[in-house]
């Protein structure tokens, strides 16, 4: 069958299609018109941002850090920030623009969120304080980490012989037990709302 | 099954009166037929819920439930107790208001109504979605002891829908588009970038679970399904589609879903589910009672298609037997196994093994530190190891 | 599916604001994961709902509830939406008190409490269950205009439950056992004789149904599965099972559950659910709108074993088209067929016809009257025929 | 694997079995101890069952007639009743005991069901008014209609050529439409309680 052979649907406007098409790819494809400042940013992000982010972006009990922990990927407890960890500038405008802040997703001005973009950038020491985001701007910033992500998937990358009888070379024996920790709600009764006993 | 028996070895049961005497729902009669005009479980499986861990999210708005796999039968995940996974909690979307539009390198953009996308031809599959975070906690160790909170990220359905490429043809692909834009209409605005070939092999943007009109936590009035693909992709309450000619690296597949390797690398793009399995039964939820005759039972699922076989051992994986998988099994499908053993009595060390029809075998938390260290979160399709002690309760553990 | 857009074409919808305006829920955070531990279906999908026909039975305890076809997909029946059938209305069983005593010609009687069965190896099998008295209000002439009350006695569903031959070698039969009688708890004590080598062969004692327990409606906490046959014959809320060396000639097998001929002999023991089908859109609930590209769908299931083809005409069945037919194609179980058409806007008799794996071809109405009358009531498995109008309506109409 | 190899469950005391155990057969097999008259059954019968099945079984709105019907059976509106019907005397002692009355279902005692079974019988000229059912009496009843079942099912009754073109002599035209009668109770909006428009 070719094109429109159930014709189906409406053909949409190009309005239609501008509204809704708010994706952001790191080539900058997508970002609109505007643009906003480190210090800008600073407002916006105390408003909106930082009673969950912490002032610094340090994070709030559960809430997520994004700055910090630069060097600590291959370590015991890695920390996954902008900074640290992600690979791309244009991921930021485009996530605060779709889903920041939580309360209220897609609140924000494009000048808004190219200004608190440019401060959380700023916050992790990737752009100057003088930086002013936009659509040439943002494209260019380059990630501390984007170099080190595989985009190809290596897997699998365990290959098993299925052995059946006598597989092991040691005798088995239990490493460790999630007896006695006490972090499983209860899965009986009502839905356990509570702290751990 | 068995709420009310949850817990209960055989034989614990206080003797009842019946018989000889007749109960109370012999003797008179119950209430007639559309009591319920959309039936409900019986009263005494009111244990039979998804359940949550609260410590594990800041808010259950973007947050996890778990099916109580220790309770289920067969295959069939019933709609009710289908797991969440919401980042942005569960929109009430009306579906005479929803729109879908796809547009990008097409030659024909369109705006769908859901009665546009119900005149389509269909599909149905039955396919499991399973979140690649499912156990992601147990990384380091041994931390959960539940078969609901440590695997209950996995559910199976049957979907309905319309094919990904039945709607790419009918907008007519231009040749440069390489990759599909989902998102959703949540207010996470959920999104994730399809390569192509998969969206043109077996994606569907389904509006049916098992049977009836999707449920809310599931996307209702429409999602995509990926079969054997990790959850997140499967976006829910799809609002849109765009073809593009390469990947828009959103939040979802940088920040998260990538997988941090031991020296700080990470991989993206890891979307398949590879072949795990699990012992429902015995389990910390069901312990055994008096030795004897069991039934070890456990599902098994690959998202690179059927499960070719399971093994199970009962010392840790020196030892496996084979064990026989019932019908039916399907591709990227839930699958039921189960390996008749008599309990001496003596603990025991239960495992299960997945061999899929890729020649994959099921591996151990070992190799996969040894591959990946301990720090990816997601994709830990480690075999289980439940400790049967000799009272006949069952415990987490992971070996050495 | 889509109980919002039951009854209204594609196009007949307001045009809605979005895009380009977001609607209020992608704009805000919805409820967060457990906000029901249960899920429920969507308020948009209320009228999707079991329905009686009021004028039918003297009481709704004694009584009957259809399932909406119109609104499902797929092969499986949401449980919520399984059509009901009781005798003595829908007993309330405590699963801790319930048991099941076999007995008669066996080595060895036992009580088993539900823990107990729990701990037997176990089966499960997608299996139809259909009334026999489905549609048997039409046998004289096209009465209702639904496919919900014409067609909506039929559910599908995974069952999962001990075969029955496993019992009978725990218990040990003697060799004169032929038949096994099957009893409910509820007030009907509603009891059918089964022949022992259907026993032996494909019936289960089913606890769950879709991955959960049985719903109450269907037999909570145990019921008979006896795949391909007559509805009744799924004894329901099981509470004995007695093996004996004759039937019982019991009411549900004399004075109902026979099948009256015109010369006024009977026809007993009819168990088999003889291959039928019935096209489940366009129906009359389900009307077309504007001419153009439809999918005539449907759903076709025999009692004795695999759909192997089904037929679709839109002349009255003067010419027929093979419909192709839906994974997975299983033993008496519901099969999904679907056939693009392009209707020109002129009024078309529907009809559908299957074809199953023992060669036999589905039946007009006319053929059954005249082989039995019209006062058989039970096992009308005849050809449907709908009339579509030309402004699209669709109703249920009997051909010369 | 032989009888009792999973050794579940309880082994039922004979008292466990008598009391569940209450199918009765044709051949008697089944029928306690016990009887009761034509008699004896009337008052049964109106204290328990006329104010359903009518003073003399005929019936009221919906529920079911237990007696007349008797040579209906090949006519355009055939009645099946116990007398026109029912094959053998001992399923009305068996559904009687089991069922009835409907609202308290194994509430008689095996007399009043013995009573009631002679009675019903009377009602339909099967007995005559001084019989008294038991269990020597009750299986050796003959029931008028008893011998025009047959027990074997003659399906498939009806073989079909798969025709695929031009399969009917004739035009065709509808001889029936459901339209206008007005039977069929609503299948949208709640659930369609009353009656039909
Ligand atoms: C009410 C609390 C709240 C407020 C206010 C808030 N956020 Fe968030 N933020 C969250 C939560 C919760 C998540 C994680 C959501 C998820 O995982 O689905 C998040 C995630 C993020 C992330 C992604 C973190 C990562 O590592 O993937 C960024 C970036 C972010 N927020 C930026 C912002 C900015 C900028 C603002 C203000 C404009 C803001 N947030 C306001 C709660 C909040
Ligand atoms: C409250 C109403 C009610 C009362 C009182 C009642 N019945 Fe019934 N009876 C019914 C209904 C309703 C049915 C049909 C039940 C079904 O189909 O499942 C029935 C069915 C029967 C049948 C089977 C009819 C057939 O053709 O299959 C017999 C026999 C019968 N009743 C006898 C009795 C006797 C004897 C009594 C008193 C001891 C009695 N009934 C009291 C409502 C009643
Ligand atoms: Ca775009
Ligand atoms: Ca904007
Ligand atoms: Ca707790
Ligand atoms: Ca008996
Ligand atoms: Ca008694
Ligand atoms: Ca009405
Ligand atoms: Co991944
Ligand atoms: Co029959």
């Amino acid at each position: 069958e070719s094109a429109g052979y159930y014709g189906v649907g409406e053909t949409p406007t190009e309005e239609q299609i501008a509204a809704w098409d708010i994706d952001i790819r790191p080539d900058g494809a997508g970002l609109p018109e505007g643009s906003g400042s480190v210090d800008e940013g600073m407002a916006v992000y105390e408003t909106y941002c930082a009673s969950c982010h912490g002032a610094f972006g340090e994070g709030m009990g559960r809430y997520p850090k994004l700055s910090g922990g630069e060097g600590t990927l291959a370590e015991d407890r890695p920390e996954k920030t902008i900074g640290s960890y992600w690979p791309y500038a244009s991921t930021l405008w485009d996530y605060i623009h779709r889903a920041m802040p939580f309360f209220a997703p897609q609140s924000l001005t494009d000048d808004q969120v190219y200004a608190v973009t440019a401060y959380v950038l700023n916050l992790n020491y990737i752009v100057d304080g003088d930086f002013v985001a936009n659509k040439d701007t943002l494209p260019k910033v380059e990630m501390p980490n984007s170099g080190n992500f595989v985009w190809e998937d290596p897997r699998p990358d365990i290959q098993n012989e299925r052995c059946m009888s006598d597989c092991k070379d040691e005798e088995v024996s239990v490493a460790d037990s999630s007896q006695g920790k006490n972090l499983t709600p209860s899965t009986t009764g009502p839905l356990d709302e509570g702290l751990i006993e | 099954v068995g709420g009310a028996l949850a817990g209960l070895a055989p034989g614990a049961l206080a003797k009842s009166k019946y018989p000889p005497e007749n109960p109370s729902w012999t003797l008179s009669l119950g209430p007639g037929v559309v009591a319920d005009p959309y039936g409900m479980p019986s009263p005494f499986e009111s244990e039979v819920i998804r359940r949550n861990v609260p410590w594990l999210t800041a808010d259950k708005v973007s947050s996890i439930s778990f099916t109580p796999l220790q309770h289920l039968k067969g295959i069939i995940t019933p709609n009710g107790l289908f797991f969440e996974r919401h980042h942005a909690g569960r929109p009430e979307v009306d579906p005479q208001q929803h729109r879908l539009m796809i547009h990008g390198l097409v030659e024909r953009p369109i705006i769908l109504s859901m009665a546009d996308l119900q005149r389509l031809p269909s599909v149905s599959q039955i396919n499991f979605i399973e979140c690649p975070a499912n156990g992601g906690m147990e990384w380091r160790g041994a931390q959960l002891n539940s078969l609901q909170f440590l695997h209950g990220m996995v559910s199976c359905a049957e979907w309905t829908g319309v094919r990904l490429s039945t709607l790419l043809q009918e907008v007519g692909m231009k040749p440069e588009g390489k990759w599909v834009l989902a998102e959703g209409a949540d207010g996470a605005a959920m999104t994730r970038s399809i390569p192509m070939a998969k969206a043109l092999d077996d994606v569907i943007v389904a509006y049916a679970q098992n049977g009836e009109a999707l449920r809310r936590e599931q996307g209702y009035p429409i999602r995509l399904v990926v079969p054997g693909w990790e959850g997140n992709t499967h976006v829910k309450w799809l609002r849109r589609l765009e073809v593009g000619d390469k990947p828009w690296m959103q939040r979802e597949e940088t920040s998260k879903y990538t997988d941090l390797m031991a020296d700080g690398s990470a991989r993206g793009f890891t979307w398949v589910m590879e072949a795990k399995s699990v012992i429902t039964s015995p389990c910390p939820e069901m312990p055994l009672g008096q030795k004897g005759v069991y039934q070890i039972e456990g599902l098994a699922w690959s998202g690179n298609g059927k499960v070719k076989a399971v093994d199970v051992s009962v010392d840790g994986g020196m030892n496996w037997q084979q064990a026989p998988l019932r019908e039916p099994v399907l591709s990227k499908s839930l699958t039921r196994f189960a390996l008749e053993w008599a309990w001496d009595g003596n603990p025991a060390l239960l495992q299960s093994r997945v061999i899929d029809e890729t020649g994959y075998v099921q591996p151990t938390l070992h190799q996969l530190r040894k591959a990946r260290g301990s720090n990816s979160i997601y994709h830990k399709n480690a075999i289980q190891t439940w400790k049967v002690n000799a009272d006949g309760s069952v415990i987490n553990v992971q070996l050495s």
